[in-house]
């Protein structure tokens, strides 16, 4: 369904990545894994349509999307939960999940059920949807994000670290989600800092360093691998 | 060196461009006129005018560079606020400065120096001649006076026509300050409206843009009572912002009249103006700046040189006999005070029409 | 001398219709490292916030080593040694790291060569030399995180309160970090606070534990303690997590 | 002073004395003008980069202190006989004080600076919109005052009678001197802690930085720059009036700092340079144009026009201005080093 | 008794004009967070659009409508010109840039029009008057306030009931995350432009209506205003603005009618005095707006 070839990407006169390719087939779980500036937030960045790389093509379902904006691949069913815990802080929370659902607002149904569903799962959210966003705790906003990417029902869903700043609880709770996900079809590319509970998950991985790909292969075979400290360094 | 320059720092944006881009553009046929005849003291005379944007900073900056590129006359702008740095860079570098229609007192040999004039009447005249248009012509008693506190011009028009009107025996009901650019005349208005006794005249001194607004707004709560200023007036934007159906009853002392009644010499020039300029002129401050250049011609010639000394006192001592009328000057001990008549007009039906020359009787001291 | 601690003394807080804490109070003694845990929007943070003084509690007081300074400004408690991070970074952007660190130098009162001093010695403490002159805008995530510690550090703290600390670093980079915090408590005698949801590296740094859910304090006490109370693995950890961690 | 703040401070003098020596021996007293007003308006920018560039906050009022600099040393300089006819409603125990100009530039900065210092405590508070907007009010405020407080401005009208006092010397010698302080100022203690507050309030308040009591010292420092820039202005322009220090004025001092770099000094000081030198050529040009009359009518407001899109275009080229974040100095020491 | 009306509505009617004024600028100023110094010049332009208009055989309604879709068009081109570019980079740069694209709009008259005032043509209803309560009132004033309530309506309705005030404020705070949603944020940015044209071109009906005559610089005062109104009130909400602009219509109209002529000259002074006295009471203004969601 995705595949990225020989990208490269930067951010004026950095390079955050020099040469990533992969693959992922419809309905994958893939994770991402490597050091602090690996450049796998970058890479992500790239799929969404923000980062437009300098190198290299991107194809979704086998069209070339490197050009398009992210208005556009949003209508495409790419969704993105990006690292930086971007709430609309002057928005409520009813508001910003509304906005998540942009794209497909005049399916009423379809958002008030999805809208249900994220308050099931968050129910934390619930309570809140008359408080700005700004205004929540930092967990709180993180599950506010996730919850809005969620809003669009997307087909190809992108996690930056989506367990940042969230209570063990959650972070269970979320990679439930993650997995029931999957089953329903969603294609989904992770990154998390925590490797152990992603790899478990997932069905394959990569390992990027310092903007290449270190090493791929499915979650079990990098998570047998004994070297993978050395691999994330590079 | 086979020219003669003229340097000028009139205003083409701005509050005073209405009143300096005219006299630009009958300076300018008046040296192409003098040129055509052959030029002044065998030289050809080339007018060099940098915009002075209305503002008396670069007025004063842009004398300098006039200056530095040799001018050896000096245009400068109306008004003393505005003319006034012009004529003292010109006083500087020792040679003549004419503003082409200040009118304010201020703008006399004692406070600009002995090489400096005005072309137009000063305000005590302007004044008194509105003053006694009104008082004895027209028998109006009592006035209601505005004054727009933004220049030396304004401030002092109303200042000498209220002495004037006083003197003669009218009495002023209410004094009342504006502000030019303030754009909202609804508390003078107001204050107008309450005056338990109408007023025979009002007599408002300000300029376009802001006067349009303030006579829309008498005229608009239909308040008819006449209404007098003076030179500022002469604008055709003001009689085209009044239009037929608020332009009416305006009565104000202006330099001259566009037409062979105030001098015939008038239509010559109007020609010349067409031909170089493709319109016919619409509004007298075309005239001054012709007759400013004559004016300096003349003194040139009669002095023989463009020396500073030598053409001021060939202008105390001389009569000239300008579009704008007769026009003499007091010495520089008196302050270069101007003697000459002035031009009355009537606006009706947003169209003006010259009622004559007029001269005060007796003007108070400046 | 007596009663060395920072103290809140059953605080409320009220923000428009929600109690974010209700009757909470909290001790942190000098050298000692103090965890503060619970669920996500529990008030650990606004707990933070009145110490520091950014909130201003409804009733409850705030003590520092016996004295009330419930009145006073965050700049003022600075003064007397309460220094925080932020949960999300809070570096001076266009300052560079040094210059960053040796602000809070200078507005604890420090001289400026003084401040210099200070400025090297952190430096090296946190490994942070070779971004001496970068702006603090080119910093990565682990490195900001390591910055801002090492400039509330510069105020030469008495308490020291931290919110999440570790959060976005990857296991290698919480570890190094908390090998320069746990020796700073006898060093230094300072007293910390850590918020953070890395139950391994709370468990391993924190002297002490106070749980707190929906405002209230549910369970304080020793670290083994704490985290075995029913209440906090229900709120909190999840029943599998104790589970594993017990594994591991 | 360290060796980069040295170098910056070396590049500053240096076009300001090359200039200065051009003009006064080239011959053109245009240019001697054009140069004196370029060292004035570079003392004024420098003023507003202190408050400005290490506050972050933008100030409108900046050019109401120049004009308080400018209105108090005129009063104390204008002739005794000249002043009847000047202030015709001074107030009487004004009326016979008379001081050479020197002493009375210093009474305008002094001046300037008080008022700043009795005003602007209570403002600093305020951040962001809330900010420029009572910055932009005081400056309305002050204009109004100095339009309508005949007694001692002459109302709207023009002041006159100022004798000529400025020399290029004295601009060139002040602007140096403003640039000198700026740089120290900067990298002062205050300076720092500013820079601080300007990244982040909050953070530097949780660590004791007193936030008001920062940005008035900047604000103050900032107003005895423009009032000692009002008061050189004034002596050398001789004639002005209250319009001089209003809305236009404030946005070519804006305009000049914004485009050098408001963050740096070397950036204010090259923003005075870059635009004094475009809108003279400019001018220069449009009057060639005017007067060798290649279009059939007068170009008027080409410069601005002109001039306009240049700003656009350098601002979004470099949103932070030609010289950015770091000082000439430490730029190009890195430069030195890397060969 | 007339005294009483007459200051009623003068208050009213420059109430509505100031609301209006402040309310193309909180969209721009209060939602996107733009400072936009060319606000002005869209009355500018749709003041010479009327004048250049003039001489055509048009209906006046007609003539009006083309100056209101200028207007538009400038608010539009201000946003590509100004505005896109340098946009979310620095608040001075976006400030400096608009007052350059004012500048390039003001000289562009002067260089192309004229620098004098040019009289517009206006529809003889606006200078008709009606006697209310025994004092003679300008029709023009009623209209005013008749047309602010229109255009609050359609405001509210579009700011209210429609996505857009939301994903504008969206698309002003996270740019890039509101694309991430499929925001067309540039579209949306842009449409608010169009919004504030809308409004500025309406304004300058009624604000030409009481001067007649259009010069290059007329856009100053209705900016002032506007954003006086806008900061007093709240800029962070439309019903801010409009009390903003209400406020500043009574406490400008209270002093022209009560201050004796000497203090009248300081009326700004006071005006003014008073906008930092509500500022350091209340910074965020009288109005709060939605709760803003800042915090530690
Ligand atoms: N906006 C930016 N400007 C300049 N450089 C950037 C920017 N964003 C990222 N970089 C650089 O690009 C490189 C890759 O960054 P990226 O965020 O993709 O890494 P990452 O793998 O997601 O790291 P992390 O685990 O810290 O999130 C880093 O070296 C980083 O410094
Ligand atoms: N300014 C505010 N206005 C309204 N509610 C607020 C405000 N600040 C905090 N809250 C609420 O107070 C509660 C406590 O928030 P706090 O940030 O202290 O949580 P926390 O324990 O730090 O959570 P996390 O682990 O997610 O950071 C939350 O429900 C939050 O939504
Ligand atoms: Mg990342
Ligand atoms: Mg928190």
């Amino acid at each position: 369904m995705l595949e990225i070839e020989g990208i490269e990407l930067r951010y004026g006169a950095v390079k955050a990545v020099r040469d990533v390719s992969l693959r992922m087939e419809q309905g994958e779980l893939v994770t991402l894994l490597g050091a602090n500036g690996a450049g796998k937030s970058s890479t992500l960045k790239s799929i969404a349509g923000v980062l437009k790389p300098a190198r290299g093509t991107i194809r979704l379902d086998g069209q070339d999307i490197s050009g398009l904006s992210p208005e556009q691949l949003v209508r495409r069913g790419v969704a993105m939960v990006p690292e930086t815990r971007d709430v609309f802080p002057d928005l409520t929370v009813e508001e910003n999940l509304q906005l998540g659902a942009f794209c497909r607002r005049r399916d009423t149904r379809g958002v008030a059920a999805s809208r249900e569903r994220m308050f099931d799962l968050f129910p934390l959210l619930a309570e809140r949807t008359r408080q700005p966003a700004g205004t929540l705790s930092g967990g709180q906003q993180q599950q506010l994000v996730i919850a809005r990417a969620m809003m669009s029902d997307p087909r190809l869903l992108l996690l930056d670290e989506p367990s940042l700043g969230l209570a063990p609880v959650i972070v269970d709770r979320i990679f439930e989600m993650i997995v029931e996900l999957r089953q329903s079809g969603v294609t989904i590319l992770l990154v998390e800092q925590n490797a152990t509970k992603a790899l478990k998950i997932s069905d394959r991985s990569y390992v990027l360093s310092l903007g290449r790909v270190a090493a791929s292969g499915t979650s079990d075979d990098i998570a047998a691998r004994s070297d993978l400290k050395s691999i994330y360094l590079g | 060196e086979d020219e003669i320059i003229i340097g000028g720092a009139l205003s083409l944006t701005g509050v005073q461009a209405p009143l300096d881009e005219a006299g630009l553009k009958g300076a300018e046929v008046a040296v192409k006129a003098l040129n055509d005849q052959g030029g002044l003291l065998g030289k050809k005379i080339k007018l060099i005018n940098i915009d002075g944007k209305s503002d008396p900073v670069t007025v004063g900056n842009n004398a300098i560079n006039v200056i530095d590129q040799g001018a050896e006359l000096v245009i400068a702008p109306c008004d003393f606020d505005f003319g006034g740095p012009a004529s003292r860079e010109a006083q500087n570098a020792n040679i003549v400065g004419i503003s082409t229609c200040a009118s304010d007192p201020l703008y006399s040999s004692w406070s600009l120096g002995d090489k400096q004039f005005t072309l137009s009447m000063w305000n005590t005249a302007m004044g008194a001649t509105a003053a006694e248009y009104a008082f004895k012509e027209r028998g109006w008693k009592s006035a209601y006076v505005v004054t727009d506190q933004f220049i030396a011009y304004t401030k002092s028009l109303s200042k000498y026509f209220t002495q004037h009107f006083k003197d003669l025996g009218g009495e002023v009901v209410l004094e009342d300050a504006y502000t030019q650019g303030a754009q909202d005349f609804s508390a003078q208005l107001a204050r107008l409206q309450a005056l338990p006794e109408k007023p025979d005249v009002i007599f408002i001194s300000s300029y376009m843009p802001d006067l349009g607004t303030i006579i829309r707004a008498i005229r608009e709560v239909g308040i008819t009572t006449p209404i007098m200023g003076g030179d500022s007036y002469d604008d055709p934007s003001l009689f085209e912002a009044l239009g037929e159906r608020f332009g009416n009853e305006i009565y104000f002392v202006g330099h001259t009249w566009m037409g062979a009644e105030a001098h015939p010499d008038m239509g010559k020039f109007i020609e010349l103006y067409k031909a170089q300029h493709g319109s016919e002129p619409d509004t007298s401050f075309v005239a001054t700046g012709w007759d400013t250049v004559m004016l300096m011609a003349q003194a040139v010639k009669i002095a023989g040189s463009t020396d500073g000394a030598a053409v001021a006192k060939a202008l105390e001592e001389n009569e000239f006999d300008l579009l704008t009328g007769k026009l003499s000057y007091s010495n520089a001990e008196l302050g270069h005070q101007p003697n000459k008549s002035a031009a009355l007009i009537g606006i009706s039906g947003g169209k003006p029409s010259f009622l004559g020359w007029r001269r005060a009787e007796s003007q108070p001291a400046p | 001398m007596v009663n060395q601690s920072l103290k809140a003394n059953s605080v409320t807080v009220e923000f428009v219709g929600l109690r974010a804490l209700d009757n909470v109070s909290l001790t942190l003694n000098r050298r000692e490292i103090l965890g503060l845990i619970g669920p996500n929007g529990s008030g650990k943070t606004t707990l933070i916030n009145v110490l520091t003084g950014q909130v201003k509690p409804v009733s409850g007081t705030v003590t520092c080593d016996g004295e009330d300074i419930s009145a006073l400004l965050p700049r003022e408690r600075a003064l007397r040694g309460i220094l925080r991070s932020f949960q999300t970074v809070r570096l001076f952007s266009n300052l560079t790291v040094e210059e960053n660190i040796e602000v809070a130098a200078i507005a604890k009162g420090s001289s400026r060569r003084a401040a210099g001093r200070i400025v090297d010695r952190l430096l090296e403490e946190f490994s942070l030399g070779a971004y001496r002159a970068e702006l603090a805008s080119s910093l990565n995530y682990g490195d900001e995180r390591r910055v801002e510690i090492a400039r509330a550090l510069a105020a030469e703290p008495k308490y020291l309160l931290l919110d999440e600390p570790a959060a976005g670093m990857n296991e290698d980079e919480s570890a190094t970090l908390m090998q320069v915090l746990a020796r700073l408590p006898q060093e230094r005698d300072l007293g910390i606070i850590i918020i953070d949801h890395d139950m391994p590296l709370i468990m391993r740094l924190c002297h002490r534990l106070q749980a707190i859910a929906q405002g209230k304090t549910i369970g304080e006490g020793g670290v083994d303690e704490v985290r075995r109370l029913p209440a906090v693995i229900e709120a909190y950890l999840g029943a599998d997590a104790v589970e594993s961690e017990d594994h591991a | 002073m360290n060796n980069s703040k040295l170098i910056t401070f070396v590049a500053i003098v240096i076009p300001v004395l090359a200039v200065m020596l051009a003009a006064r021996f080239l011959g053109f007293p245009v240019f001697e003008r054009i140069a004196t007003l370029l060292f004035i308006n570079m003392i004024l920018v420098l003023g507003l980069q202190a408050f400005m560039g290490n506050s972050g906050i933008l100030s409108f009022a900046h050019i109401a202190f120049m004009g308080i600099g400018a209105y108090t040393s005129s009063l104390f300089t204008i002739p005794l006989q000249m002043r009847g006819m000047v202030l015709p409603d001074l107030y009487p125990v004004l009326k016979p004080i008379l001081l050479s100009p020197y002493a009375a530039i210093a009474v305008g900065a002094v001046a300037a600076m008080l008022v700043a210092a009795l005003v602007a405590y209570p403002l600093m508070r305020l951040s962001d919109a809330a900010a420029v907007i009572t910055s932009f009010a005081l400056l309305v405020v002050m204009h109004t005052i100095m339009v309508n407080w005949s007694e001692v401005t002459n109302g709207p009208r023009t002041l006159f009678g100022v004798p000529k006092a400025t020399t290029i010397y004295l601009a060139a010698g002040g602007a140096i001197l403003a640039a000198l302080v700026a740089l120290y100022f900067k990298e002062s203690r205050t300076g720092l802690l500013l820079r601080a507050v300007r990244d982040d309030e909050i953070a530097a308040g949780a660590m004791g930085a007193n936030l008001s009591l920062l940005r008035w010292k900047g604000f103050v420092l900032s107003a005895l720059f423009a009032g000692f820039a009002g008061g050189l202005w004034a002596h050398f322009i001789t004639s002005y009036q209250p319009s001089a220090f209003y809305l236009k004025e404030t946005f070519v001092i804006l305009g000049m700092l914004v485009i050098g770099g408001a963050g740096t000094v070397s950036g204010a000081v090259l923003g005075t340079f870059v635009v004094t030198f475009a809108f003279e050529a400019l001018r220069a040009t449009e009057n060639a144009l005017n007067s060798s009359s290649v279009f059939p009518w007068q170009l008027v407001g080409l410069t601005e026009i002109v001039l306009a899109l240049a700003m656009i275009a350098v601002l979004v080229l470099r949103p932070g201005g030609l010289i950015e974040a770091e000082e000439f100095g430490a730029t190009w020491r890195k430069w030195r080093r890397r060969g | 008794m007339a005294v009483y009306v007459q200051f009623l509505i003068d208050v009213l009617s420059l109430g509505s004009l100031y609301a209006l004024m402040a309310l193309g600028l909180v969209i721009v100023y209060g939602i996107l967070k733009l400072v936009n110094f060319a606000y002005g010049e869209l009355i500018m332009v749709a003041g010479y659009s009327l004048f250049l208009l003039g001489g055509t055989p048009l209906p006046w309604l007609v003539m009006a409508a083309i100056a209101v879709l200028m207007a538009i068009g400038a608010g539009i081109a201000t946003e590509y010109a100004a505005f896109r570019p340098v946009r979310s980079k620095s608040v001075t740069a976006v400030l400096i840039t608009s007052f350059a694209f004012s500048t390039l709009l003001q000289n562009a008259a002067l260089l192309f029009i004229s620098p004098r005032a040019r009289t517009v043509p206006l529809p003889d209803i606006f200078s008709d008057t009606v006697v209310l309560g025994g004092a003679t009132i300008p029709l023009r004033n009623i209209l005013t306030i008749v047309a602010a309530a229109i255009m609050l309506a359609i405001f509210s309705f579009i700011m209210k009931k429609t996505v857009l005030g939301l994903a504008m404020r969206a698309a002003a705070t996270k740019f890039t995350m509101a694309r991430m949603l499929g925001i067309p944020a540039n579209l949306v940015i842009t449409s608010a432009f169009a919004l504030s044209g809308l409004l500025a071109g309406v304004v300058s009906l009624f604000w030409l209506g009481r001067i007649g005559s259009v010069v290059p610089g007329i856009g100053l005062e209705p900016l002032l205003v506007a954003f006086i109104a806008t900061v007093i009130g709240g800029m962070r909400s439309l019903q801010g603005a409009v009390v903003g602009g209400f406020l500043l219509a009574l406490i400008v109209t209270t002093f022209n009618y009560s201050l004796p002529p000497e203090l009248l000259k300081f009326r700004d002074a006071f005006t003014f005095s008073l906008v930092i006295l509500i500022l350091l009471w209340r910074p965020d203004g009288l109005i709060k707006g939605p709760a803003t969601g800042q915090r530690t």
